[in-house]
């Protein structure tokens, strides 16, 4: 049957395999540990709290494959929500809010962009003085303060508080779909191939003549665009802008995007196991605070299994060959 | 040849700006006799021997673990654990010294316990074979949880010796004793880095690491080393901030890692492994540091002091970039 | 009627590690305990979306009564709107929020009021009636800017030539407040009053002065916050560190618990219960505290003895006027 | 586009390109006529690769003009030299290591299907047909990292042959490939001249040229020296024209015979993969030469006895002294080294200077407590540098700026260096120029005659023939035939291959 061994190969060939061990191997630990952990309430609940880190471990992960770095995503969080809740109070139209907010992740995006795969600047450089630049401005601009949302739409409410049929929060269905659409553009779009080969070896896909500039720009951009998803969001759970959002929020991501098996050095990595990163470190948490353990061993335990679970995939990997 | 009569070196300006673009780190210099001058010129205390010798304290503690960290960014790996193992050294420096009553026991134990930091990310990454940027931030969360686990608050000073105050405080001569360390420091890792064995291996494993195991070297030896070394110098830090803080402090150090890692990025030094230089790290912790420190003392508003080293980090870069391309051209 | 006691009660807080919130959850945990009550806490650790996210697992594993300290005080607004959904009542700490219930905090500005008012007269005793002062401060929370300001305003009343020299951004930690400490004390070394908006930016403050090579005869260092040993060590060990705005952080979360039973009683509480705090000059903090080698344990009595205002002279509400 | 039918297909002119430092190319001329094979062959160095890369438009030209079929042509960006119908398969190897064979072979232009989703059943159908036409035995579905870099080579062949092309350019296509690929290669060489598609064929080896070139340009320094109809050369003409001089033994032997002291010997070895109780033993001062077809299991074996890749059982043992712990450490304390035949991923530093990286291995013994004593490297580089006629600027230079042939030297050099007991060198004249090779074959031969063991593992018959005293056979990971240089044969070998 070749249909079953292609899939077989791709199941194999994939780094997703162990990851997604290790992530039966959390939930069903926490299921057995504790009593209100396998409730769909929890569930769903983890699902719309992952999908932030989620949203935004597209765009990052995107950016790294095609053999860049972006970090900025932690600033963008916070820079967007003041476009969104400022032209919201002044409009009372959500639609304008997310427009503004869409056009600043633009903007920074390009910038991003520009400075990385045109004037060819190194891309952690750049986008880490986004990140400052970005922070400090947020700050600068609010006077230290949150903005809050005075429109009180009641979509802006539901946007990252409501359900889909009172189940799923909106959020994690934003972030599923957002992943299925950009797993096939990586996965079957000329598009996406062309971020992999930009990542896999430039050279090659310089010579094979491909604008191997453009394509990372456009990584840049649709990672500054998915950070502005996950800000939206994260803004109407907060109802507001809120200048200290998302601190460290690059950190996480990063850590999901490369538990989840995408290289560094450009050209390796699923959409799929970014996910699955994301999901690992956000069940995790969510068990050990219903473990009632504390912040510290919390922290103790996470920096543990994220170390088991790599060298696990690593360790996984290396027997395949 | 019509070109070369083209780029007859002018006198003056020109000939310097040639002469500059012939040097690796010359944006950096520019750009640091720039900030300088320009703060110098609206305040005048800028140049004040307590503003400088504050400036370069400062620059000490970066530039320590930076040593550090520039090792093991040529040697293709990173550690982004320094800033929470810099708080919990300064915890168990505090409270060696307070149990043991002996400075040297505290020195010890801060360098033992940093060290041994550095040695369990360089087994991790070299036994587990896990990628050092995720290995050293789950370092970073297992420390950060664990500062807390072994002290709930600041470790006071109980022991109140001249000795330890001095470490962060002192001078010897006419220099704080932070900067004497910090230039023992860069001028052993730079003569490290460019005279010996275990500097050139260094280079070599970063910039080809399958050349360097065929060439016989100890290539997870040498990594360790590296991180183990940085660990070393984190319990130098350490040591010093506990000491000028005068109480071993969980909460200090939170993004220490990334000033550490900007300042040596902006130094020039690859992050993909195999390039970078002492002498470029040591330029990218004044320039950061002085911007800091500019900032306060033109009274501008703090909030600066993330825009500007953000524009700073990336325009030199850039220029550095473009400097490259010219010389190439 | 004896009160109906809820059984779980949860407890976001915005920063677990810190010294301070540490105690209000011993406050808290101590108190529940005596009346049978299982407190959970989780930790946002200073992350807004984790502190959504602590809420929202509480509300799954129905707590009775939820406790939030908001990381900041807007982010919480969406949460409250749930919360009632859910029909969980909510005890805020630390700062009001629109919508709120009943908040129980400190008076911020009134805090750092009198610790002013106190700095002033030991100013005009020791000092020569000459206050220059160095305010450590952190502008990212509002709380943190009101002690500022009460603390300014309370020096004024006492020395009205009183000026402020460097207002700095110390960040809240010792090594940052070190560092830009040093750099404004080079700047301009003039000064006699170092007041932090915590114990780790008054340390931080004095520590630079001291690596500055400076004596301290004719300083004044003031503290805020007593939220562990570091202020009664620096209070017998510094001759500069002379007073400390004290605001009990057990006593702070003793009174949460109070409210939340109040709440899940149906009982009427005031919207801003206020948790006491008050100024200690040299040795005032033994009437409140005692040391035991590294613990240090707290004099109810005393505490209880203190009358907070019924309300405060400025809030948050105060800053966004200005 | 208008052209005109009878200018010629490519005409490039005065064509100058410099380097700092260096002079790559100064007034060359190139000028292509379809149907006809151009062969472009130079010294290492000589300027060749540049050329070819300003027609792919990689490099721009700092003088002269491009016409192609008669209307000049702005190349600068490699899309616009594939707009043009110019292909190019370069020198160095450049596939997309994750990805598949057949995935490689369409990357220029994935086929889509009617809503723009590749069609990835197509392209491996595609792929399929494509290999079946040029008889490539090659599984579309692997991923290109997992190829020996002989197949790798073949890909890269075909890659350029899956669109139309006008122009056909080919670096080097031969340089790891075994006479039987190269057979193959030459048929598809002839399909493309009978379409009317200009060739142009880059190689050093001399006999290649007489078999499939029309005519043949040499470029000596960058410089252009002379464009002759093949015939009108001989062997020694080309290479009086290529390097200015005669070489009077391309396989030049002074060493006497091999010395009883067994310093190799492999009993048994096994691996995980491919090898199969593999035994052989090379003396002091032979050349032990190993033939096989591709994929057979040398570039392992090289690997496995110098300590790289792990071993399931067997013994080895260098000067009688077994391998043990099984790594490249120990390997070379006992002195035994491999020159690799993946220049660049494995061997090279590429932003590193001449002088460090011929200097790897030997580091240790210019080290006094830990201390390199530059000045001694410096000289023994440089002593290196001179006997071997590196084509280098400086000993300062980036190795990424010397041509490959020169990086060669320069890698080969890093064992020369180190001193060693046993050299193993996999396809060492992979680019490499007539002149240096038979300067590196002298060297083998002096290794040798100084007592040395040399293990060589290479595609090229004669090289086999010429260099080793011995010569083993490897099929399917196991060595089927051994046999004394006398007792080879061309024919004898290949049936041994095949077996
Ligand atoms: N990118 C570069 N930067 C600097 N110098 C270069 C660069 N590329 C080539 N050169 C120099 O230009 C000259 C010609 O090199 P080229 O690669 O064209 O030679 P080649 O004829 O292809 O040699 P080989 O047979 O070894 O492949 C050499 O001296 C080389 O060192
Ligand atoms: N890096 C690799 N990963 C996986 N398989 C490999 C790798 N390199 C080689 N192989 C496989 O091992 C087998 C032996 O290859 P090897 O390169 O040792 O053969 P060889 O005789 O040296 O051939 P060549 O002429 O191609 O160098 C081949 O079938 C190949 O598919
Ligand atoms: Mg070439
Ligand atoms: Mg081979």
């Amino acid at each position: 049957m070749p249909q079953s061994r292609n899939l077989l190969r791709v199941l194999t060939r994939r780094s997703e395999g162990p990851l997604l061990l290790c992530l039966l191997a959390v939930i069903g630990f926490f299921a057995l540990a504790s009593d209100t952990f396998l409730s769909v309430r929890n569930i769903t609940n983890v699902l719309g709290q992952a999908s932030l880190a989620m949203m935004a471990g597209i765009g990052v992960a995107i950016v790294f494959i095609s053999g860049e770095v972006d970090v900025s995503c932690g600033s963008l969080l916070a820079a967007v929500a003041i476009p969104l809740i400022v032209v919201m109070n002044a409009t009372n139209s959500l639609a304008l809010g997310i427009a503004a907010a869409l056009a600043l992740g633009g903007v920074v995006g390009v910038v991003n962009g520009f400075l990385a795969a045109y004037l060819r600047i190194n891309s952690l450089i750049v986008t880490l003085g986004t990140l400052f630049v970005l922070r400090g401005g947020v700050y600068l601009y609010t006077g230290q303060t949150a903005i809050p949302d005075d429109a009180g739409l009641e979509s802006f409410f539901q946007l990252g508080n409501g359900r889909l049929a009172g189940v799923l929060p909106y959020p994690a269905v934003a972030a599923l779909v957002l992943l299925l659409v950009f797993a096939y553009v990586m996965g079957h779009r000329p598009f996406g191939r062309h971020v992999f080969a930009a990542g896999g070896n430039p050279d090659v896909a310089r010579l094979a003549g491909y604008d191997v500039p453009r394509i990372k720009f456009a990584g840049f951009v649709v990672s500054a665009l998915l950070a502005t998803c996950a800000g939206i969001m994260l803004a109407s759970r907060l109802g507001s802008a809120v200048h200290v959002a998302g601190l460290g929020f690059e950190f996480q991501v990063v850590a999901a995007v490369v538990l989840g098996g995408v290289s560094l050095s450009g050209g390796v990595g699923s959409l799929f196991g970014m996910a699955l990163g994301v999901l690992i470190l956000s069940f995790l948490a969510n068990g050990l605070g219903m473990l009632d353990l504390a912040t510290e061993w919390q922290l103790v335990v996470t920096g543990a299994i994220i170390i088991a679970a790599v060298s696990f995939d690593e360790f996984k990997r290396r027997q395949k060959l | 040849m019509a070109s070369s009569s083209q780029i007859q070196p002018q006198p003056g300006a020109g000939r310097i700006a040639a002469a500059m673009a012939g040097q690796p780190q010359a944006v950096l210099i520019v750009l640091l006799l720039l900030l300088c001058g320009a703060i110098s010129l609206a305040a005048a205390q800028f140049y004040s021997l307590a503003n400088i010798i504050a400036i370069l304290r400062q620059s000490a503690l970066v530039l320590i673990v930076a040593a550090g960290m520039t090792t093991l960014l040529i040697g293709g790996e990173v550690d982004l654990s320094v800033g929470a193992s810099l708080a919990f050294t300064g915890c168990v420096a505090m409270d060696a010294t307070n149990r043991s009553g002996s400075v040297p026991v505290g020195a010890l134990a801060a360098l033992a316990f940093a060290g041994a930091v550095g040695l369990f990310n360089g087994l991790v990454v070299t036994r587990l074979r896990v990628n050092s940027l995720i290995a050293t931030i789950a370092t970073m969360m297992i420390l950060q949880g664990g500062v807390y686990l072994y002290t709930r608050e600041a470790v006071q000073n109980q022991h109140h010796l001249a000795a330890f105050t001095g470490i962060g405080a002192g001078y010897l001569g006419a220099f704080p004793i932070p900067v004497l360390l910090a230039a023992a420091v860069f001028a052993a890792v730079y003569i490290a880095l460019r005279h010996t064995l275990f500097g050139r291996y260094t280079y070599a494993l970063g910039a080809n690491p399958i050349a360097a195991r065929l060439s016989g070297l100890r290539v997870r030896r040498l990594k360790l080393a590296g991180f183990v070394i940085t660990g070393l110098l984190v319990g130098v830090t350490g040591l010093i901030l506990c000491s000028l803080m005068n109480a071993g402090q969980p909460t200090a150090g939170r993004g220490f890692e990334l000033t550490v890692i900007a300042a040596v990025i902006l130094g020039g030094t690859s992050l993909a492994g195999g390039r970078g230089s002492l002498i470029g790290t040591l330029l990218g912790v004044l320039v950061l540091k002085v911007i800091d420190n500019g900032i306060i003392i033109l009274r501008w508003n703090q909030d600066f002091q993330m825009v500007v080293p953000g524009v700073v980090i990336v325009a030199a870069t850039w220029l550095d970039t473009v400097r490259v391309r010219r010389r190439a051209v | 009627r004896a009160d109906e006691v809820p059984k779980h009660i949860g407890y976001v807080v915005n920063y677990a590690t810190h010294e301070w919130y540490q105690n209000v959850i011993k406050g808290m945990k101590d108190h529940a305990k005596l009346l049978g009550i299982d407190v959970a806490v989780k930790d946002a650790n200073l992350d807004v979306a984790k502190e959504v996210a602590g809420a929202e697992d509480f509300m799954s594993q129905k707590v009775d009564v939820l406790i939030i300290t908001p990381v900041n005080e807007e982010g919480v607004v969406p949460l409250l709107r749930r919360a009632k959904a859910e029909g969980v009542p909510v005890v805020l700490e630390g700062n009001p929020v629109k919508g709120m219930t009943t908040m129980v905090a400190i008076c911020d500005y009134d805090t750092g009021y009198f610790a002013g008012i106190e700095a002033g007269k030991y100013a005009q005793a020791h000092l020569g009636g000459v206050a220059k002062v160095m305010n450590v401060g952190l502008p990212l929370l509002s709380a943190t800017v009101l002690r500022s300001y009460g603390f300014m305003d309370g020096i004024h009343t006492i020395i009205p030539g009183a000026t402020l020299v460097h207002d700095l951004d110390g960040g809240g930690n010792p090594d940052r407040s070190l560092e830009v400490s040093s750099a404004a004390l080079a700047q301009n070394g003039d000064i006699d009053i170092i007041y932090g908006i915590n114990d780790s930016s008054s340390l931080g403050g004095l520590q630079a002065w001291k690596a500055a090579g400076k004596s301290q005869d004719n300083l004044l260092v003031v503290g805020t916050g007593g939220e562990g040993l570091a202020f009664i060590n620096a209070m017998e060990k510094e001759p500069s560190y002379r007073i400390e705005a004290a605001m009990f952080p057990e006593k702070e979360g003793y009174t949460t618990i109070d409210a939340a039973l109040a709440l899940y009683n149906h009982k009427p509480v005031a919207e801003h219960i206020v948790s006491p705090t008050t100024p200690l000059v040299g040795d005032d903090w033994k009437k409140y505290y005692e040391v035991n080698g590294t613990t240090r344990s707290i004099k109810w009595d005393a505490v209880n003895a203190l009358t907070p205002p019924a309300k405060c002279m400025k809030t948050a509400a105060d800053l966004k006027k200005s | 586009m208008l052209s005109d039918p009878h200018s010629p297909a490519l005409a490039m002119q005065g064509i100058g390109k410099q380097f700092p430092g260096v002079v790559a190319l100064a007034d060359v001329d190139l000028t292509l006529t379809g149907g006809q094979v151009h062969a472009l062959i130079g010294e290492n160095g000589a300027g060749k690769s540049t050329l070819i890369k300003i027609l792919a438009g990689v490099y721009q030209k700092d003088s002269g003009s491009i016409r192609i079929g008669g209307v000049e042509a702005e190349l600068r960006t490699p899309r616009d030299a594939l707009r043009l119908g110019i292909k190019v398969v370069f020198q160095e190897i450049a596939l997309i290591p994750e990805f598949t064979v057949a995935e490689n072979i369409f990357l220029e232009r994935h086929p889509v299907n009617r809503i723009g989703s590749i069609a990835w059943g197509k392209l491996r159908a595609d792929a399929k047909a494509l290999f079946d036409r040029l008889g490539f035995a090659v599984d579309p579905g692997a991923r290109a990292r997992d190829l020996p870099i002989s197949t790798q080579q073949m890909v890269e062949i075909a890659r350029a042959l899956a669109h139309e092309a006008r122009i056909v350019v080919m670096d080097e296509p031969t340089s790891s490939l075994t006479p039987k690929e190269v057979a193959l290669l030459f048929t598809v060489i002839r399909r493309l001249k009978s379409l009317g598609i200009a060739v142009v064929y880059v190689s050093h080896k001399l006999d290649e040229i007489f078999e499939i070139a029309d005519t043949v340009t040499v470029l000596r320094d960058g410089r252009h020296i002379s464009t002759k109809p093949v015939a009108a050369h001989t062997q020694d003409s080309l290479i009086q024209d290529m390097i200015g001089r005669r070489i009077e033994f391309l396989f030049p032997r002074a060493r006497g015979p091999a010395r009883s002291d067994v310093l190799l010997s492999v009993r048994g070895l096994s691996t995980k993969d491919k090898l199969r109780d593999v035994s052989f033993e090379v003396r002091a001062g032979e050349v032990f030469g190993f033939f096989g077809l591709l994929g057979a299991g040398r570039t392992e074996l090289a690997k496995a006895i110098v300590g790289f890749d792990p071993i399931r059982s067997g013994e080895i043992a260098i000067g009688g002294q077994p391998l043990r712990p099984h790594d490249t450490r120990t390997g070379v304390a006992l002195g035994i080294g491999l020159l690799t035949e993946d220049r660049k991923t494995e061997g090279l530093m590429l932003e590193q200077s001449v002088q460090h990286n011929m200097s790897l291995a030997a580091l240790g013994g210019f080290a006094v407590a830990g201390f390199v004593q530059e000045a001694r490297e410096r000289s023994a580089v440089q002593g290196f540098v001179d006997r071997l006629r590196v084509r280098t600027p400086g000993l300062d230079r980036p190795i990424r700026d010397l041509s490959g042939g020169n990086q060669q030297k320069v890698l080969l050099s890093r064992w020369l260096l180190r001193g060693l007991k046993v050299i193993v060198v996999d396809e060492p004249t992979r680019g490499i120029d007539v002149g240096a090779k038979s300067e590196i074959f002298a060297l083998i031969d002096r290794l040798a005659g100084e007592g040395h063991a040399v293990v060589m593992m290479t595609s090229e018959m004669p090289e086999l023939l010429g260099l080793s005293d011995r010569i083993a056979v490897m099929a399917n990971g196991r060595i089927t035939a051994t046999m004394p240089r006398a007792d080879a044969t061309q024919e004898g070998l290949l049936s041994a291959a095949i077996a």
